[in-house]
């Protein structure tokens, strides 16, 4: 789950003790010139979850409660990578000394935290990566002992920074670190990490993604997180604990397990055909098909169906009795095309050729062939 | 991590309504089930199988070497420490959706106690003809039938379909290593990879992989090295970047984990990469000598 | 600044450590359907800074992902205490075993903060106040020893909670203290105060007012406030730094100070008029003037207006000067009326004379009843 | 807290525009200003005062009764316990908009040394004939002339206009006792009509209140005890509830603080109160022997 900006910086970096400027959150351009009227000269950000909202002309300098209001006047209502922007953040600007990058994110590798800093903030890390990779620092943690001062202070052995400025980062990165243990982060970034001119260290941006899978024990922020943006089609999906991703195209699948769903739309673009739909009646989620299959055909798009089953823990039968069902009441007039194999198989064909008079296909690259001829 | 019938297996939450399913299926298919745990249950039996307090008790009691788990996500952690700190060999986690920091320390917890993991969020581990651990269809012999190929999958059901592949073109399997849908995995496809180069029943591999991470470039890099024909599969080609795909490791985001990279790094290994996996048993057949 | 319930819970009580129910917030009934195909069964909550939105009927149960779309959209939309409802909370429910109240709020008459505590939650706290008294426990905390574990034991001392709950609530009162402390409270206040089936304790709802004053220093939680709702012209002032109020009247007010301003309003009232707004230009905003009488004369609703210094520390003649160029510049079509006294008042009055050609009256009084009699 | 040209006075912020703009007019009133602080500027002079590094510093070399802070809010707490520390019996806090917790422990400071607190968010206090301490115009005499009716008021803008009205009716004022805009007040309405109650120099009492709080309902009943005749205007009558009207203390929330509350106290206690501050003068004349 993904944190606006606003979000993160107020549940997360303000939790954790990590200064960041005086903002207010605006909904309209007289609101954003009320908010310049009280803290001064600022920066007007679109607030998405999404990055890159500079480089989208999301993000603009105001001197004055009139620039604001153009400024904030030319950002909402903007679209940023697919999201409408709705919210400005209004945020005091300060004389800034320097800029730097500070993180903490899995460590795939070492299968543990690791802490990123870089004296090359506000650029993207990725690029400083390439160009100035002796530029971040990088240490793992051992997740049982944890990140102190001491850890802190040996990454930033050597930068030059100077006592104060080496001491004041050193306690950022480890309430960083501590923040990103006490909410189940799977991204805590800092980017820039501002130095201001007074000595002061203080957040410009922040980014914070949720562990989605930890959300049972982080009740007390989730309602701060945006979600994900979803279609109509794919909320009603996740109204009935389904996970459906709505496509472009227009051949529908419905296959069980996340690699057999995503085999199924590989095999109809390598057909020559578009899927239309990823939707995963992996795991418990089997015994679903019928409401599945559902959405599905509620998939404008869909001129065509894949019902592809390879049935291990998901049974074959159980999944094909709820496609029947649906297909029976929902009487949809386009044509389907099943394979079906493992647990249950002959029950499922079976049923599926009585009550549907279909015949499933043996390899499911005919049946995935046959439902791209007839999107046609 | 390939399971023999001689392995000792304690199933953790043995007596939930899928632990109680699935130990029936595997004690069916030969494996050696020696026990479970269930603390609230200790001194019952299940499938005919002794339940103990706790994975300590049951190494003092039985011993085991292999434990998998039956556990939902939020007790996941504390169920996999005590196993290690019982000294499980292998610990298969089954469980989909433990919290990534949670994952962490259970990984911090295997290199302390010297326990080598497999998950989470895997299937399990066949041996055809021999026992499993998991949730696959070991029994189905449609889908898996003794031979020498060897299957590294990401995926349960996609690991069942290729399967189901091999065994309809004849090509029976050593072995079929589930590593897990989990970004953070204890073996790695190159873990994988490994032990079946390693394992003399075997004589060819598969890997099926997926979008996401990067486990199928850092296993390109051994297969290149390997003298046993290899092919692989890659599913997400069409998957949309910046979505999860059901499996919480399988999203591209920008260039990373991202179909091209993957099929880039295996062919330059030499691994025959295919476009259905219909096409394995045949690419495969063509390397073998 | 107000905070709405989940900005409360997200920004404050997470920080605080104080345990919240599960919570998604959702814009659309789809949203809201698949939070509880997530969570559970729920609470649909409309998220506004207002009180009372149980009576407005802005809460609602919802078990499934039907009941919630239903909720949702019946909420949607909704207008309480005059804030349109755009986001809904959406809640898991738990087995409740008692309600408790808990705040901490600032004692006038003791000039420090005071803890509340009572057994008797989820009912205004006015109405226990009222009803029973004894069942509000109430203790004044020295600002600068702090209130401590036994502080809080204190308070629930034969209550006869049982050690394990007294232990628990014990910890949230010294929680709830240290953040009222730590975010500048106005206000924080939990009702109900949960105590669950199993044991935990859980913060069903939560209020949280941020000292204005205190933003300066708060700049981190800011942005999760709702700020004041204000209207376009309200805005426009707040954009200008003037407190600008816009009220349903026809006589438009102009004076320097809080105090002369409410008089002014009240006399108008006393004349069988109606104010249209309330406007300070006190202390340094007295230099103003100009761009204040440009707000009030955009008021649609203004017939006639007063204005009527009683120069102090601000200057007469500099309020005069402004309000003679607004009016030069925009040739209001409407009567004005003045009543000046106090410093500069000489040179004010003149300037009134000749640029204008009115002769202000001798006393407020007489002004307010000729602007009265204008607007009819 | 009706200061005297006996009392020496500190200000605190002595150097800024407004402190130094009104040093001028203090002590062209009679006040007697001793000194001034800012620690930047400690030895300079300032209107031909000398300026200290601290309140302490002041208090050693010349000794002050009276602090007056012309300070801004994010630094008001310090500089008034350094007043307080510093041995100030009464302390002027002029500053609008000091943070709640920072006014508390201003009073928490001067409850434990003894010093009392004349606002926050005061315009200050006038003797007419006499000094003055604060941002009034004491030197206005359209407005203030040597009287027997003492005036107490939250607000300095209609506390000018009543005293005005005062004067145009012939009636000087003894003393002008700016309580402050603020909820959470040093001084409240009842200890400064107490004060006025006990002042020889004073015949009658007028107060100026406003909607918000629970002040005029609490003078009300000190005053229904007096011997002295009182007169009173509440500002607010019209005023929107639930929102702040330009002072942080005029607020009405449901039935608290009301106008109607306040009225019915004070009537029920005795006071005229009046629709108009143009009443008063009228209206105290009638309970004048």
């Amino acid at each position: 789950m993904n944190f606006e900006e606003h979000a993160a910086k107020t549940c997360i970096l303000a939790a954790a003790g990590i200064a960041t400027p005086q903002g207010r959150l605006c909904r309209t351009p007289a609101e954003a010139a009320a908010a310049v009227a009280a803290i001064g000269a600022a920066v007007v950000k679109a607030q998405v979850p999404a990055g890159k909202r500079g480089k989208a002309g999301g993000i603009r300098r105001a001197d004055t409660a009139e620039e604001a209001e153009t400024a904030a006047g030319a950002i909402l209502g903007m679209a940023i990578a697919g999201h409408a922007v709705e919210r400005v953040l209004v945020e005091a600007r300060a004389a800034i000394a320097r800029e730097f990058y500070a993180a903490v994110l899995p460590d795939v590798a070492g299968r543990c935290p690791m802490v990123l800093f870089s004296t090359e903030g506000g650029m993207e890390i990725e690029e400083v990566a390439a160009a100035r990779p002796e530029a971040i620092r990088r240490r793992r943690v051992d997740i049982e002992s944890g990140f102190a001062i001491a850890d802190a202070r040996a990454m930033l052995y050597g930068l030059g920074l100077g006592p104060d400025v080496d001491a004041a980062v050193a306690a950022v990165l480890v309430k960083l670190y501590d923040a990103y243990r006490r909410f189940d982060a799977e991204l805590l970034e800092i980017n820039p990490l501002a130095l201001l001119a007074d000595g002061r260290i203080v957040a410009l941006d922040c980014k914070f993604v949720l562990d989605d899978a930890a959300l049972y024990r982080q009740g007390e922020i989730a309602a701060a997180g945006a979600g994900e943006r979803l279609t109509e089609l794919e909320a009603k999906g996740a109204a009935s604990g389904l996970k459906f991703i709505q496509l472009e195209g227009d051949v529908g699948v419905l296959a069980n397990g996340a690699g057999l769903t995503m085999t199924t739309m590989d095999v109809i673009r390598h057909c020559g055909g578009r899927p239309a739909n990823f939707l995963e009646i992996g795991g418990e989620a089997y015994t679903k098909s019928e409401a599945a299959l559902g959405l599905v055909l509620a998939n404008p798009g869909v001129k065509s169906l894949v019902v592809n089953f390879c049935g291990a823990f998901a049974r074959t039968d159980v999944m094909a009795e709820g496609v029947v069902k649906a297909w029976e009441a929902l009487k949809p007039k386009i044509p389907v095309f099943f394979s079906i194999h493992g647990t249950g198989e002959d029950q499922a064909v079976a049923l599926v050729r009585e009550r549907l008079g279909i015949e499933p296909y043996e390899r499911m690259e005919d049946a995935v062939r046959a439902a791209v001829e007839a999107a046609r | 991590m390939i399971v023999r019938k001689t392995d000792r297996v304690l199933v953790l939450g043995i007596t939930g309504r899928q632990g109680a399913f699935w130990t029936e299926k595997m004690l069916a298919c030969g494996t050696r089930v020696v026990g479970g745990v269930n603390p609230k249950k200790a001194g019952e039996t299940q499938s005919g199988v002794p339940v103990f307090a706790s994975p300590a008790a049951a190494q003092a009691a039985v011993g085991f070497d292999v434990a998998v788990m039956f556990i939902p996500p939020a007790a996941a952690r504390e169920a996999a420490v005590a196993a290690i700190e019982a000294g499980a060999k292998l610990l298969v986690v089954l469980t989909e959706h433990i919290p990534q920091q949670d994952v962490m320390r259970i990984h911090a917890a295997a290199a302390r106690g010297g326990t080598r993991i497999v998950g989470p969020n895997t299937a399990g581990l066949v041996t055809p003809g021999e026992c499993f651990v998991g949730i696959m269809p070991a029994f189905n012999e449609r889908v898996f039938r003794p031979g020498r190929v060897g299957v590294v999958s990401r995926s349960g059901s996609l690991g069942t379909l290729v399967c189901l592949e091999l065994t309809r073109a004849g090509l029976g399997q050593s072995a079929f290593i589930g590593i897990g849908g989990d970004p953070m995995l204890g073996t790695t496809t190159r873990d994988a990879v490994a032990a079946l180069d390693r394992d003399p029943g075997t004589d060819a591999v598969v890997i099926v992989g997926e979008i996401g991470g990067a486990m199928e470039e850092e296993a390109a890099e051994y297969a290149a090295l390997m003298k046993k024909p290899v092919a692989a599969f890659i599913a997400g080609a069409a998957a949309p970047p910046g979505r999860k795909m059901g499996h919480a490791g399988a999203i591209v985001m920008g260039d990373r984990g991202s179909y091209a990279s993957k099929r880039r790094a295996l062919e330059s290994a030499g691994v025959a990469v295919v476009d259905t996996p219909a096409e394995i048993p045949t690419a495969l057949r063509r390397r073998l000598p």
